[in-house]
């Protein structure tokens, strides 16, 4: 694929219409938030939404979607796999909590 | 029209003529690569000496060495070196070898000169950003080094700056307060450069390549340079914010990694509810990796040397390559491995430990492909080539000893003694600079045009592998009597024994640190008196040997290279010689 | 490492060079990279911040509606209207019409300092209640404000440097100095930034909301 | 000069080697005094003898291939290894996977055992505060209650390390301070370990026990000494310019010497 092909992108109106749908998505985070939800719930709406957003922003406004699929597969399980493994700091996180010395 | 139209990728740039942009700010990747090998020489006598400073005084607590009182009178009154200042250059020691030696030297030095030259490309992707990295490495380094100089000294905290000792400023003694500072800024600007080189490197393997130079055909050091930065982009990019967080706690009173109600010297700390172990975590999620972008090129380097001196190519490249790969992708599934003891959930540990234990299993592969190939062959005995059979060797000894250190119940004994000190020196340290010597040994005719003097190279490498044994291999005893490690002097009862073990290692360290004065002589030498180097001094394949040496600025002097090989064809039959050039269009059928 | 492994086999024969396996000008190349590097670096600070919270039992949610959280939204609409403005330069540089090109480059750049300027009000409003880093004046944790300022700092700071490029870009667009695709480079730049406030959003003004 | 290369590396591994079999009583663990420590040890053994075994082949085979490859004349016919790089493959995830998967399954057991077992009920519990550059123990005295921590009360001067209110906290009252650490043989023992000021750590080579001293945690910690001595507590986290003086002794009693002891201290207090 070469840039006479990626040129052809889908046109302005397509990309205003993903632009209408991130607001949504932003929307909906700010209604989900009011429905005051415990703080876990809550962090795990906006999480979806958020990775939900950020793909398509991915996808679609950076043009990853117009690339090759090599591209594709070097970047995101680059990325996927680091924040996967950056994910072990949570045991501690809580002994933080569960261990704390009783000082004031 | 193509996207290589529209962005050509050679730069056809013509050589500058004036001095500062031909040898100072210069877009020349050799002269770059020349830059970075340089600091790195800088850095590692830096690095020597003060590790002869840390021996002697372990060896001789109380000796006076004449003219320390000079370099701080602080530090040492009298010319006896204080605690404090055996830890400030202790943690130089790390600092400067870790970051501005076993980074710079095989990764920077040797990736910037070579990796453009060996896919066939006239300079850099990006040569001006280029430049900008190593001067940015060059001003990290300036600022670390400014730490000797400011008020309380360098910091005392270790490479691995372990918070709050770190975070909370001179009351935790002299050196935590300016020069912690520094050290923390130095490492921002450090990561910074080194992530700039890594972008390049990526973009230059992949972008760069001649016609014919399929990823399969590149040499062995190429993939473990384009390996290492991947694995620097990901992993310097941790260390960056985690710096600035640290930097933040120190001067803009934030609480990142210091809790609540620390009392330090009697003062009541005004920070809160940080988390001592978060620094780890981070450091380590940089630190580990950091490790294997030290002994990743080393591993690259001795590869790429070794057919050349075997007449044969190395088992299995593909394995070899998989498995350097292998080891980079496992890098960062262990950070947890240097955190057993530290206060970490135990369930993480366990967690940790099994990647850790698997990362072996590439590393003997590797090992088992080069002391296999090394059999049946008629190996020419070159420094290079001994540096390279010493690499394998040392590699070996420190990786054995990953065994013991990976398992969280043995690490219960071992954790932080000299048993570790020894295993990381090994593995890591020595390995990295056997790398570095044998590629500086190989290399040098074609980086400076003249042939280095074997003779002096033969007894420095003699010198060199039997002193290495003789300093780290004792340092394995004392681990399993419990040594502990970064002490200023022995003390307790059941050290003080092994005392005259450490008078045996710091004699072995001060002649194995004269040994390398004959490698600076010899460099030197070289450079001004060594005889004129022909193109292929060596008779090997890959591209470096196709052009002139030194090469002319733009690599091949306006040829545009055309690859037809893999990039170890010796021993071949039915060719011409016994080894076919990468560039030779020579038909042979590849040997298997 | 999945990288090497995607790309070995590929490269044809074609040219003088070998095709790169991305088929992308190296500075687009370099452009992914650093935005996957940048990622990985935004990832850190907002797992240190996690890392915190979780750690803190008396963790203060202070964002009022109003001001705080609309202002945040409309923060958010003016990123991500930059962001389509950014599209149209790329598309009208793609299509060779350079005046227009620079006009959306201009209006992008001029939505980015819109969103610093709210930003630096934001901060300013906040200074005055008494936040700082090191100080939270409702007597919670005080990492609110470290991990506040510090994660949206971070932020603004790509912000900025993105309206210099911007700025930069869109003089020497009309003059020919840039090309399309150094437009396109800044383009992922830009749009990174607005992805990174995509999460900075809910997780650092929602997830605080009163 | 290949020659010379095999020979030094066969001389370097077997004298390496020699310290690790004849180590004597300087260069080895001193003998356990723990009940889970044998588990360590074993533990220890069995990768010495593993690890062991491929340090010393790998390293000769090396030494006897370049030897070889020394002794050749000029156009000698490069020979492949019998079978390429397969073997080298499979004998490393065998051999190598095999022992690592034995390393780790019994070494988990071990460490669960020390790590994650909770501490018995009847487990004697001593707090533990490490700060630069000392050790001090607290004993919770006849009310079998601690006090409360307070770091702003902490006065080195007045000998209140551990920041206690005996004003208006009773449980303090009776907490019995000391800087040397003594405990009953045979008895489970619970530590919740803490730091005022820098991490530092706790590590007795005879229990076989280590752990850092996290500040802002209290971390516990459990063993059972099983023979008495007087034995050392060194700090091996990187502390500061005292780290290398930073230990304190642990003194394991009979049952009964110790209840004599502590009524002893109590009586001080």
């Amino acid at each position: 694929m070469t840039a006479n092909e990626s040129a052809q992108g889908p046109g302005m109106k397509f990309f205003v219409a993903v632009w209408i749908g991130l607001m949504c998505i932003v929307g909906i985070e700010v209604i989900v938030t009011y429905r005051h939800l415990p703080a876990r719930d809550l962090l795990v709406w906006l999480l979806l939404l958020a990775f939900l957003e950020a793909a398509i922003a991915v996808w679609y406004f950076m043009h990853l979607k117009y690339e090759r699929a090599a591209l594709v597969w070097s970047l995101l399980p680059a990325f996927i796999f680091v924040v996967f493994m950056m994910d072990h700091v949570w045991p501690d996180a809580f002994r933080v909590a569960t261990m704390r010395l009783l000082a004031q | 029209m193509s996207e290589a139209a529209a962005h050509p990728p050679v730069h056809h740039h013509t050589a500058p003529t004036g001095f500062i942009r031909k040898y100072v700010f210069s877009v020349d990747h050799k002269v770059i690569g020349l830059q970075y090998y340089g600091l790195a020489l800088l850095a590692v006598f830096i690095g020597m000496v003060l590790s002869w400073l840390m021996r002697l005084h372990l060896g001789w607590a109380t000796l006076p060495i004449p003219g320390l009182e000079k370099l701080s009178p602080a530090g040492a009154p009298g010319n006896v070196m204080t605690p404090e200042y055996y830890l400030s250059l202790m943690t130089m020691h790390g600092t400067i070898m870790v970051f501005f030696v076993l980074t710079t030297a095989p990764f920077a030095g040797f990736g910037n000169y070579f990796l453009p030259i060996q896919v066939g490309a006239a300079d850099m992707a990006f040569p001006r950003m280029n430049m900008m990295s190593f001067w940015v490495t060059f001003a990290a380094f300036l600022v670390l080094m400014a730490a000797f100089f400011v008020p309380g000294g360098p910091p005392l905290s270790g490479w691995t700056a372990y918070a709050p000792l770190s975070a909370v400023g001179q009351e935790a003694g002299p050196g935590q307060g300016m020069g912690q500072t520094l050290w923390a800024v130095s490492i921002a600007i450090f990561c910074v450069g080194q992530l700039l080189g890594s972008l390049n490197f990526i973009a230059t393997t992949l972008d760069l390549r001649t016609k014919g130079m399929s990823l399969a055909r590149l040499p062995f050091s190429t993939w473990a340079w384009f390996i290492t930065s991947v694995i620097g982009l990901l992993a310097f990019a941790v260390l960056l914010p985690a710096c600035i967080l640290l930097f933040l706690d120190r001067v803009a009173g934030t609480s990142f990694f210091i809790p609540s109600g620390l009392v330090v010297s009697d003062r009541m700390m005004p920070h809160n509810g940080g988390s001592p172990l978060l620094w780890q975590h981070l450091f380590w999620f940089f630190g580990h990796p950091e490790v294997y972008i030290a002994i990743l090129p080393a591993i690259g380097i001795i590869s790429h040397i070794l057919p050349a001196f075997l007449r044969k190519p190395l088992l299995g490249p593909r394995v070899l390559i998989s498995c350097i790969a292998g080891i980079g992708f496992l890098s960062y599934m262990v950070w947890g491995h240097h955190m057993f003891v530290s206060g970490m959930n135990p369930f993480s540990a366990l967690l940790f430990s099994v990647p850790t234990l698997v990362i072996t299993i590439p590393a003997t592969i590797a090992t088992l492909l080069w002391i296999g190939s090394v059999y049946g062959s008629r190996l020419r005995f070159t420094t290079a080539s001994l540096f390279c059979l010493g690499f394998i060797s040392v590699f070996i000894t420190g990786g054995i000893s990953g065994f013991f250190l990976a398992q969280p119940s043995i690490d219960t004994y071992l954790h932080a003694t000299y048993f570790v000190v020894a295993h990381f020196h090994f593995v890591m340290a020595v390995a990295a600079i056997f790398g570095m010597f044998a590629g500086t040994y190989f290399w040098m005719p074609k980086m400076i045009g003249r042939m280095m003097n074997e003779t002096l190279g033969k007894i420095h490498f003699w010198l060199t592998f039997v002193g290495v044994y003789c300093i780290f291999m004792p340092m394995h005893y004392l681990g399993l009597a419990g040594n502990i490690r970064r002490y200023a002097a022995f003390t307790d009862d059941y050290l003080v024994p092994l005392i005259p073990t450490h008078q045996f290692i710091t004699i072995a360290a001060l002649a194995t640190g004269a040994a390398q004065l004959i490698f600076f002589y010899n460099l030197v030498w070289t450079r001004f008196r060594g005889p004129k180097a022909p193109d292929n001094p060596w008779e090997a394949t890959s591209l470096e040997w196709s052009t002139t040496s030194p090469p002319p600025f733009d690599n091949f002097g306006g040829r545009q290279m055309v690859v037809h090989h893999d990039a170890y064809l010796y021993g071949v039959e039915g060719a011409a010689a016994d080894y076919v050039m990468q560039t030779s269009p020579e038909a042979v059928k590849s040997p298997s | 490492m999945s990288d090497m492994e995607m790309s070995a086999g590929a490269g044809g024969h074609a040219g003088v060079m070998e095709e790169s396996p991305f088929a992308i000008p190296s500075g687009k190349l370099a452009m992914w990279c650093f935005v996957l590097s940048d990622a990985v670096t935004f990832s850190a600070v907002l797992f240190a911040y996690g890392y915190l919270r979780v750690g803190s039992a008396d963790w203060s949610t202070p964002f009022q509606f109003v001001p705080s959280v609309l202002n945040g939204l409309v923060m958010t609409f003016v990123l991500l209207t930059s962001g389509l403005t950014m599209l149209a330069a790329v598309e009208a540089a793609k299509a060779g019409r350079t005046a227009a090109g620079t006009r959306w480059l201009w209006a992008t750049c001029a939505l980015g300092a819109l969103f610093a300027g709210m930003h630096l009000m934001e901060w300013r409003h906040m200074i005055e209640e008494g936040w700082r880093m090191f100080q939270n004046p409702l007597g919670g944790s005080v990492h609110f404000g470290a991990a506040f300022f510090s994660i949206t700092g971070l932020h603004l700071l790509h912000v900025l440097g993105g309206v210099v490029a911007l700025a930069v870009i869109a003089l020497g667009f009309p003059s020919g100095k840039y090309n399309r695709i150094d437009v396109e480079i800044t383009g992922i730049y830009w749009h990174f930034v607005d992805l990174v406030w995509m999460f900075v959003f809910p997780l650092v003004y929602l997830m605080n909301a009163k | 000069m290949g020659k010379a290369f095999g020979a030094v590396l066969v001389v370097i591994t077997l004298i390496s080697t020699a310290f690790f079999v004849f180590h004597g009583q300087l260069y080895w663990l001193p003998e356990d005094a723990s009940a889970h420590g044998h588990g360590i040890d074993h533990q220890l053994m069995e990768t010495m003898l593993g690890s062991g075994f491929l340090f010393v082949l790998s390293q000769i085979v090396l030494g006897l291939f370049v030897w070889q490859a020394a002794g050749r004349k000029e156009g000698w016919k490069p020979k492949t290894f019998p079978g390429g790089p397969k073997p080298m493959v499979i004998a490393a995830i065998v051999l190598v996977g095999v022992e690592i998967l034995t390393l780790s399954f019994v070494g988990s057991k071990v460490w669960a055992a020390v790590y994650l077992a909770p501490a018995s009920p009847q487990a004697l519990h001593i707090d533990v505060q490490a700060g630069q550059f000392a050790f001090y123990f607290r004993y919770a005295g006849a009310d079998g209650q601690f006090g409360g921590l307070h770091p702003d009360k902490i006065d080195e001067g007045s000998g209140n390390f551990f920041g206690l209110d005996p004003r208006n906290d009773v449980a303090a009252r009776d907490d019995v301070v000391v800087a040397s650490l003594t405990i009953p043989v045979n008895r489970p023992i619970l530590l919740t370990l803490h730091s005022k000021d820098v991490i530092h750590s706790f590590y007795v080579r005879e229990l076989r026990i280590h752990q850092d001293i996290v500040p802002g945690l209290m971390i516990p910690m459990h063993f059972t000494a099983t023979r008495t001595g007087k034995f050392e507590i060194v700090c091996t986290q990187l502390c500061g310019l005292g780290h290398y003086q930073m230990k304190a002794y642990l003194e394991v009693l009979p049952e009964d010497q110790f209840d004599q002891w502590l009524k002893q201290q109590e009586a001080q207090q």
